[in-house]
Parts: C-alpha cells; structure tokens; sequence
C-alpha cells in the first residue's frame, strides 16, 4: 500500500499487553513522570498509552539527601531513593485526577520483602482507574528489596509468582540491565505468570568530583539513564524478543519517533520515555505524529506489525 | 501554566568575563511570569548538554508602546549550559520552558520589602521591585559581591526609587564584607513598630544566614533557593529542600513546585547543606 | 605543600602494576591503536605509559564484513571481529619497531581455547621487549572464546590460572561489564594469580537503521565504547577496589585528565584510552599535562597518592 | 605525517539546499596534500557527534601572491556532522587532521589521465586535475549527478584545460543516464594504441561499473573508496576493504592507511556491497 491511498484515518497505534489494550505504544517512565498529576495541565494524560507513575511502597519514603542527580555525557544519574507517597495516599490524593483525565495509570509498585511487593498489589487491584501493575524489582538506588530480587533468577521467579497470586491485574515486571543474562530473567518473570516485561531500568553508576573527591551523588552511586544507553538497551530488548513469548515494554533513552520505531523493530510492543520527557515535557505529541509519518512512508497500518521485525541476516556471525 | 517557547535571543550582553544578560522573545512567558518563578532552558540542541538549565526570570522586556515581548536573564557562567548562553548569538533560538514555580508572595499591607542578593541572586529582585514599587511598596535592595565591579545593573533598581545599600568582600564598594553586615545593622536600627519583610536569592550559604538574621529581629522572610532540577516540573524529584511539615517532623519537598520559593521559617537550616 | 613550592621537577608520574613500572599511568586501549607502530610518526611511543596493542590470536583473523563501527550518542558500536595478523607476524613485524620506539609493550592476547591462551602467552613470553600481557576475556564480538570465558567465574579463574603457569611476565586479565557483579570476576582473577586486572572492555550492544530495519552492523551486535559509558565502567573500578589487593587499570570513556583522576580516586592505578584517541591522537601530551596541572593545583607529589581516596562519607546510604 | 591544526573557517560557500564548499586556512595541511588523500575533521567539540568525519581535499587555496594557505572541502549535507559543516560560520575554527591516507598514482608516462566522478565524488579531482595538467598530462573529467543543478564547480576544471562530459540521470544535462553512459562510449571508441589511466570517485555502486568498464577494456583504473572511519590513522580496523593478496586469496585492508586510494583491480568487488 502507498502513501498515496494511506490517509492518517486508517492508521492502526494501538497495541496489546497481555489483557490491555493501549490506545498507542507510549508511556512515560516510571520515576520521570511524577504521579502523571504534575503534567496534566500541559499534556493530556488521555492521550498517553500509559502513565506508569513513580514507584511506591506501602509507606511513605523520604529519598535521598540532595544531590540526587548528575548529569553525564548524553545521559544521567539518579539517586531519588523512591521518595514516594505510600500507596494508600496515592489512592487518596492522585487517583481521584487521574481518573477524572481519564489516564490509563499504571502503578510501579516495590517492596523491601514479598510481602510487601503482594501487600501493595492486592491493595491496587480493588481501586478503580488502576489498569496494570509494574513491578519495579530493579531500583539500583536501594539496598534492601529492589536489585536484590531484580539480580537473582530464583527471587525474581519468587516475587512474581507471589504477586501474580495477589492479583488479576495485567503485571509487567521491570527488569534491571545490571546482569549478565537479561533473558533469563524475562524467561524466570514469564514462567512466574507476568502478562509482559519493562526494560531497561537504569544502570548502576558512579561519578566523581575531582576537585572535592566526593561522590557527586549523596548516594554514592545511581542510575544511568538517557541517550547513552540506548544501543544496550535495544540490544537488551532484542535479546528478551528472543527467548519469550510475552510482550516487551522497551525502555532506555528513546529521545525520537525514530527511536521508539527502533526499539518495536528490535522486539518491543510498546515504550517507555523518561530521561527525555524532563527535557521536552511537550515529547509526546512530537513522538506520536513521528511514529504515524515512519508508518505512512513505508505503508504500515498497524504500528504493532513493527514488534520483531529486524532483519537478521541468518544467526548472529562470530 | 508553563508553555515551551523556541525564543529568539534578542541580545546578548556581556557585563564581565564571566557574566552577561540574554534577553529572549517570548511573550507568552514574559506576560505569565510573575516574581521568584524561573524557565527552563534548554542550552543546546541534541544530546550534550542534556538537561535544561533553570534561571530567574531577570527583566521583562517591553517594546515602544510597552507591551510585553520578552524576558532577559542574569548569567554567571560556571559550566558547559551558561557557557553556551554566554555565548549565544542574537538571532539564535533557544527552548525556554516556563513560568515556572511559586513566586514571591507580597509583602503584608503597610510593611516595607527589603531585598538581599548575592551575585546573580539578584536576578529575580527586578522584577519584584517593579510590581512592589508600582503598587506603592517602599523597597530597598541589599546587594553584596565579591567585588566591586561585580555589582551588576544596579541602574535598573535606582530609577524604581528603590534604595540600594552595598557590600564586597573585598570593600572595594560599600560596606566591608558580606551583604549580611549592613542587612544587620539596618535590621537593629529599624524599630519593631515599622514592619519590614525580608526577601533573600544568592549562595546558599547567604540565605541561611539571612534566614537566621530575619528569625532573629522576628521578621518574616522568603528565600529563592537554586537546586539541581532534572526537569522543573514536578516529575523527578531531584531539586528537594528539606522543610518542616504540620506534624511537627520534616520532609523533602520538590523546589521546582513547592519552591523556588520558600518561606526561611519552613526551611529546615541544619540539613540545608546535605 | 603549596602550588608555589612545588615545581615540575618535584612530580612523579609513575606507577606500578605488579613487577612493571609504568613512567605515566597512561596506556593507550587495545584495538584503539592497532600496533602502536601506526601511530610511531604523530606520538613519541615511548612518552606512554605502556603501548597496549590490538588482541593477539595465534593465527590471523579475518575479522568482520563491514560495516564494523556505528556512532551512537556520546559513543560508538564496534564490531572489528577482532581482525589481526597473529602472534608471530607480531612478533616478527611489529616488535622490532616498537623495541626501536622504546615503548613499553603490553600485549593483548586472545584465545579461543585456554590452550591457545597459554600458547600465546609462553609464546610471547620469550619476546624481548614485551612487557606484559593483557588477557582478553571480555571481547562481546567473537563467540568462542571472548566472553564465554569472562562471564563465567569458573572459566575466569581457569583461563587465569593456567596463563598464570604458562608466563613470567606482569598478567592483567581484562574484565568485561556484561556482568552482574564484575567484583567477584576482578577476585577470581586475584585469586587465579593475577598481577592487576583492567577493566571495562565495551558494553553489548546493538543499533538498527530504521529504514532498513537491518542492524547496523554486520555483526548484528557490537561493542559500546566512548563517553557515554564512563560513570559505569568508574562505578565498577570503584567496586573492585573495594574487593581485591591487586592494582586495577581504569578504562572506559576517558576524554580529558579530569577522567583520568576520576578513574584514579575510584581506585584505578593506571587507566587505558580508547575512542578518545581516535578523535584526537595527540591527546597523551594533553592528558600528561592536564594531570600534572592537577597534581600542582592539590599539591600532590605522586600520582600513585590519588588511587582510591575517593572520599566516601561512611557506608553506602539505602 | 599528519598534523592537527585548529583551522579557520575562510569562507563556506552553499552551492545548493545540500552543497556546499568550505574552505580552511590549514597551510601545514595543503601544502602538503596529494589528490586523493583526506583530512579527519572534528564537527564539533564536546561529545556529540563524537567521531571525526573523513573529507578528501578539495581544492588548495593561495594567496595573491600564489602562497598555498589553506584547502577546501566539497560537502553534502547527509547526517549530522555534514549538516554542522554546511551550517560552519565563517571565524569558527575546526580541528582538521590530515593530510591522511594513499593518493592517487600518476599515469604511466604518454597515459591521458580520465576522471570519473559522481556527485561529492568531484572533490578529490580539483587538485588530481591541477598536478596533472600542470605536468602535461591530458585530462578528461566524466561527471554525473541525479539532475543539471547537482553539477557543481565545473568552472574548476575547464581553465586547467580539462575537457569535462557531463551526464544526468534526467537527462537534464549531457548524457542521459549515469556517468558510465558517456565513458563507456568513449572508451570503446578510443584506439587501444593510445594510453588512459582511468580514476574514479563516487558511489559504491559507480566505483564497481567503473571499475568493470575498465577491466574490459583494459585500461588501469584507481578508485577513491569511502568507508566509514574510526581513527583516519589506521588504529581501529572499521574502514576495511576487501582486497586479493598475492598468494591469490584475500584479506580486508584499512582503507586510511593502504586507501582511500586502491587500484580497480585489487579490490574483491563481489564483497564490495558486504
Ligand atoms: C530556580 C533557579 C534559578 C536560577 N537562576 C539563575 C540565574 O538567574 N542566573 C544564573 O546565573 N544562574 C541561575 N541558576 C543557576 C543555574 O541554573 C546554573 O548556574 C546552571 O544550571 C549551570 O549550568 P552549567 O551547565 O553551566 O553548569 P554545570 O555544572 O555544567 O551543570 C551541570 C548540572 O548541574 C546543574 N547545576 C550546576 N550548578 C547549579 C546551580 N548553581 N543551581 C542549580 N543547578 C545547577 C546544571 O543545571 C546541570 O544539570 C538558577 C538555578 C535555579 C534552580
Ligand atoms: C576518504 C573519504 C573521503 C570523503 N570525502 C567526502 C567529500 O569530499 N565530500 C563529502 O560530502 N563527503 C565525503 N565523504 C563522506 C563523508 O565522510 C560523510 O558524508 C560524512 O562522514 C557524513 O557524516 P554525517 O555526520 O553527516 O552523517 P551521519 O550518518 O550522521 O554519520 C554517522 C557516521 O557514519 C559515517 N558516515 C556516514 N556516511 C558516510 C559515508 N558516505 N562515508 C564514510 N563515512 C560515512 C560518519 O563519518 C559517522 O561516523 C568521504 C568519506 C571518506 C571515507
Ligand atoms: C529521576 C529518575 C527516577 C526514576 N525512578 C524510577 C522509579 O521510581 N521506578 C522505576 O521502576 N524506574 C525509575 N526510573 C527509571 C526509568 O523509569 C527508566 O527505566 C530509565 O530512566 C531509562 O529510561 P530513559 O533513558 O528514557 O530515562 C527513574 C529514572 C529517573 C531518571
Ligand atoms: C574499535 C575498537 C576495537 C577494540 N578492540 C579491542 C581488542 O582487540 N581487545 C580488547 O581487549 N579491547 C578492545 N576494545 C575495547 C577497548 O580496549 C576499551 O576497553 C573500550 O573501548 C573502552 O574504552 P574507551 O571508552 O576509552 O574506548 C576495542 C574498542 C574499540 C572502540
Ligand atoms: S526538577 Fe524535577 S521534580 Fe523538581
Ligand atoms: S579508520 Fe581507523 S583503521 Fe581506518
């Protein structure tokens, strides 16, 4: 089909995680959105995919002392420290917005034990408004829970069959790319029960102040985000395309239409944006009129025919 | 509501090695912004230097007839993002993401606003004396820096009938020392009866010490605080200033929204420096 | 010690890595500058600290179709393949003009087998004028071999162990990051006899052109290398120190001498330089004199003083 | 032996929405060059773009008083270094590293030397065309683009008395079709007894026809390849081609150091698109 004959009104952006349905690939990231409540004036959440909002607990979380981000070349650290509301005052305070902007909200939840991670679940599945969760087992900025399970193949199989116990919504684990085999962690949250899986949360980083020799960050070290590490993040992807079944969630330094069309090619069903959203709060507009210009140059109706569809040339060389 | 402007820089003029005033077209933010808010810009396209940069919002601009058509800022250049507005061409167009977040409140009927800055800290106070003054408040600026030739655009206060004390630290003007040492001895000078209101923008160091000056001779302050912001508008969480809550206990609230802003009193001094 | 006592004459600039002692701590990255003998006419080989040369087989190596690099931001992909002309073409065409250049010759040697490591190694162990050997385990572009030993703990200590027999000379096994916890590789490194380790080699990693959706490179994946990478590889030197005795050699997008001393404080001894040389191969007289610049700025005498006194205000937070 | 000069921009001249010429002032760099060889330069400072971009030299610049000062590269605007090129303001310095790579060989003794250049694939003729004119040799330039308007700088050429035959894959201007049209007339008809040594830059695609039309007819033929570069000095192996060795098999050269100049025939062409 030609770009002649192809008019916008049959361009098809939605796509399909596990039992969701999304009216486009795009979500903003986990932890660069707020609650979605801080952008709703300037972006209409309605027209988001998703709003995945910032990590929660059961309780509220104070974070890290300031400085808590750095920047790097093409990239980012931070060490927020999940400083978070707790989910009950989330329910409270933010839900009753993002339901009145009709948002597709889904909830990054966390835990320092199983749990907690299951507790905080079963409380979110009864609200309403509340369509997925991600589970976030791969924060690089907390000691106790977060990369303790997200770095070990038998706790993430642990943790994610003890939520999909906890609850009926659509669950999207959120894998660290701090590990040798990535794949095998997506295979572990797929045979758990997840409907997808979410990668790449930030690399484990480090930046020193050479006239001081302090860390730059109060933490010590934090997580690499950005542009820098876009081409492991695809790779990542790739490799997760691979081994399963369910869909991917890509993330990592997508700046561009192009980059998200990057990331589908490689094996993702939809998107996550941070880094860049903090840049260009204005993004997803931008990103959507792109990805429906790359579809109608090369005659693509559905942008979900894009999942996997790279040209590998027979098997890797070596 | 902030609005992203791809601002044409009008002018770009150097006052030192180091500092300079950019002005930019863009009503739509000129026209909104109101005292203490900021913008962010965004230094260079692509992907170095990544983040925008925050800065105050220094004057409005206005064309013949006075209507608004733009805004300047007051840069120090310390790095990579104020090098690239230091050097940024007339002509050239540059992402200015604001008004952004909590202005100056005004000050209580019949009270004085005595303004301390430090260095580029004055940046927000031009603004703030022009509303102030054109709605009869009587303003005065205390204005310290390092040295004398690093007192900038003084003239733009003078003409608003706003009185301008001055201190360097190396007393090449003014009062020898930091700005602290005259806002002390005119805040002792002044009686309790006549009511005064206090509002401090530079180091954070200075405004923990005005903060404790102003608590000391019980007068009410606001602090413009200057945080690493990631984004300014709420969604990351990196430009937290500890402050006090109802509960008596504390928190860290994001100074992007809750701030620039701060009324000293919320602040809470001791972990400033973390 | 104030700036003004201290002159040039007073700094020392050298360093130790085992039993050789290095005039700078400067070494140009393998692959980054072929042989060194290309670069003989624009740089003084014997002003660095060690001459680290491109990986070593025992036989030649094709390498990769083209295309072998891509840009990406703030670094570059590399597939080479590890394309070379084997270790006795090395020692028969190259040596006799690095020994005339006087420069200090690190060998970087490769295998597919842990015999053809060991090969390799007594092999060159006889060569006058080699001055160490860099064991690369960690190359992500060729299968056999490379990684397959770098990934594996049991693998590393192996292949250590059994070079470790198999030579006299100062022996730096070369980590990759494509690991979960690259501290425990750097202690089974220690343990299997090592001299130093040096790490980070490139990060896996993977590029698509959108309008092809072919991969950009022929390899399909590549390495990532240059600045983007650089608060990884600094956190993961930092995370070795913490764990062995042995000095570690920094590598990972060192641009200017502020990155080298960062690397230093982190716990680097000495530090390699890779993509950085292609875009400026005068960079070493630059970097020599930015640190000496530094040294007098901080009244520092010896710039073995810097290694690992980043200034960690107690236990990492969580 | 390449040197780094932190080179002026003289003047940059847009030939088109796409072309353009700038020029350098370099002399350590043009004094030296030969046709074909390059020149790494730097489009930016700081990490984005990171690499160098290879350029061949395209024309050497003189003073009045015939003094050589500088060079010229012929640009087109493809990505984002070239367009940072094209956009280059006249002042801004570039580090540009060069001279770099093998240039072109003179044609045997009583040899017409022809030309073959397709779009940028012109700019290492200028000074090819300069040298050998200059020594005696007759020159001919086969010169295609897509339409009319993208053939530049033919003004270049034709006081060097240079006869230039033009094509244009729309017919717009001399022959209709790619420039293999023309030369492979005039090759069939030039008698075998008069000598031509062929050179061509171009695409990939118009080296190979090039390269085929000469083997043919048996005429030598050099080619000026363009690979992607890592380093321009030959420390990274990514600007490899494929050439036989003389034990009849192959291997992949660094086409900076044993290139960017190879001859025709030892180039592997049916690895040529790998
Ligand atoms: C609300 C607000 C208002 C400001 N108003 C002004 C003003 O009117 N005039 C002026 O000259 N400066 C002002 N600043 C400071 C200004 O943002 C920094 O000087 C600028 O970001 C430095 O960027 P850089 O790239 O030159 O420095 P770099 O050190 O290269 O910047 C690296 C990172 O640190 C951040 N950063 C560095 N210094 C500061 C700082 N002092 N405050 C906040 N972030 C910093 C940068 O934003 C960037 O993310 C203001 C800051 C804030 C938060
Ligand atoms: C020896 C040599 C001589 C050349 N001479 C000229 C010339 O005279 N005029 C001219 O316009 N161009 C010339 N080129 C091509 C020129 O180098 C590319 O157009 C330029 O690198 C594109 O950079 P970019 O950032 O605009 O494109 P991008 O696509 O953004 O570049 C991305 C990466 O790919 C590389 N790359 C992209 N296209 C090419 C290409 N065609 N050849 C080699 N590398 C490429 C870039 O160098 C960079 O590393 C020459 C190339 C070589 C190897
Ligand atoms: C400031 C900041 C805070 C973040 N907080 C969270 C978080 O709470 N939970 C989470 O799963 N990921 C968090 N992330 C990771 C992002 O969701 C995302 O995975 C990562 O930034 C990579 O995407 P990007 O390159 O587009 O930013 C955070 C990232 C940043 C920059
Ligand atoms: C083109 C290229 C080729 C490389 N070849 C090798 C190699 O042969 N052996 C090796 O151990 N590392 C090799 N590396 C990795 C570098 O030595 C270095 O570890 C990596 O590039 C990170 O350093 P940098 O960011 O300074 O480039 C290569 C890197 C590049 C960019
Ligand atoms: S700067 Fe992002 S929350 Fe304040
Ligand atoms: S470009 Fe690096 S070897 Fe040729």
């Amino acid at each position: 089909m030609t770009d002649l004959v192809m008019g916008l009104a049959l361009m098809d952006l939605s796509v399909q995680i596990g039992a969701l349905r999304l009216k486009n690939p795009l979500m903003s990231a986990s932890g660069c959105f707020g609650y979605g409540v801080e952008y709703a004036d300037v972006v209409d959440l309605s027209t988001l995919g998703a709003v995945v909002v910032k990590g929660l607990f059961l309780a509220e979380r104070p974070g890290h002392p300031p400085p808590r981000i750095v920047e790097t070349p093409a990239g980012m650290l931070n060490a927020i420290g999940l400083q978070g509301i707790g989910v009950h005052r989330f329910i409270r305070e933010k839900m009753p917005e993002l339901r009145a902007r009709k948002a597709t909200v889904i909830v990054n939840i966390c835990g320092t034990t199983i749990d907690e991670y299951t507790e905080v679940a079963r409380i979110l599945s009864d609200v309403d408004g509340v369509a997925g969760l991600e589970l976030n087992i791969s924060c690089p900025n907390i000691k106790e829970g977060g990369i303790s399970f997200g770095c070990h193949l038998g706790n993430t199989h642990r943790v994610v069959s003890a939520v999909r116990r906890a609850t009926p919504l659509p669950l999207i684990p959120k894998l660290t790319p701090n590990v040798t085999d990535v794949a095998s962690f997506a295979k572990a949250a797929e045979d758990a029960g997840a409907d997808a899986v979410s990668l790449v949360n930030t690399f484990l980083a480090m930046a020193i102040d050479v006239e001081t020799r302090r860390p730059r960050l109060s933490n010590i070290m934090g997580g690499l985000s950005g542009p820098a590490i876009r081409p492991i993040a695809v790779r990542m992807v790739y490799e997760c395309s691979r081994r399963v079944r369910i869909p991917i969630v890509g993330i990592g330094g997508i700046t561009s239409a192009a980059d998200v069309v990057e990331f589908m090619i490689a094996g993702a069903t939809a998107v996550q944006v941070g880094t860049a959203s903090f840049v260009d709060p204005f993004i997803w507009g931008k990103l959507e009129s792109g990805i429906l210009d790359y579809m109608r140059r090369h005659g693509i109706e559905r942008v979900s025919d894009l999942t996997g569809t790279v040209d590998v040339p027979g098997e890797k060389r070596t | 509501m902030p609005v992203d402007v791809n601002a044409e820089v009008i002018s770009s003029t150097r006052l030192s090695g180091d500092y300079g005033v950019v002005a930019f077209r863009a009503p739509a933010i000129a026209t909104a912004i109101r005292p203490g808010q900021f913008v962010m810009i965004r230094t260079a396209a692509g992907d170095t230097p990544l983040l925008r940069r925050p800065y105050s919002v220094f004057e409005r601009l206005r064309d013949t007839d006075g209507g608004v058509i733009g805004f300047s800022i007051l840069n120090k250049r310390i790095g990579v993002g104020s090098q690239l507005l230091y050097d940024a061409a007339p002509g050239t167009r540059i992402p200015c993401l604001g008004p952004l977040g909590r202005p100056f409140s005004r000050p209580p009927d019949g009270s004085d606003a005595w303004m301390v800055a430090g260095g580029t800290g004055l940046a927000p106070f031009a603004t703030l004396s022009e509303d102030l003054t054109g709605t009869g408040v009587r303003c005065r600026l205390f204005y310290g820096a390092r040295t004398g030739a690093d007192l900038f655009c003084v003239d733009r206060f003078e003409p608003l009938g706003v009185q301008v004390d001055r201190a360097t630290e190396d007393g090449t003007l003014g009062d020898h020392g930091r700005v602290t040492v005259p806002l002390a001895r005119e805040l002792a000078a002044r009686s309790g009866a006549s009511p005064v209101a206090i509002y401090a923008c530079g180091p954070e160091a200075m405004l923990k010490a005005v903060a404790d000056l102003a608590a000391r001779h019980g007068r009410p302050c606001e602090v413009a605080t200057e945080r690493r912001m990631g984004c300014g508008m709420g969604g990351c969480y990196s430009c937290v200033v500890r402050v006090r809550t109802q509960e008596g206990s504390s928190r860290y609230a994001r100074s992007c929204v809750e701030g620039p802003v701060f009324r000293a009193a919320d602040i809470v001094w001791d972990e400033w420096d973390a």
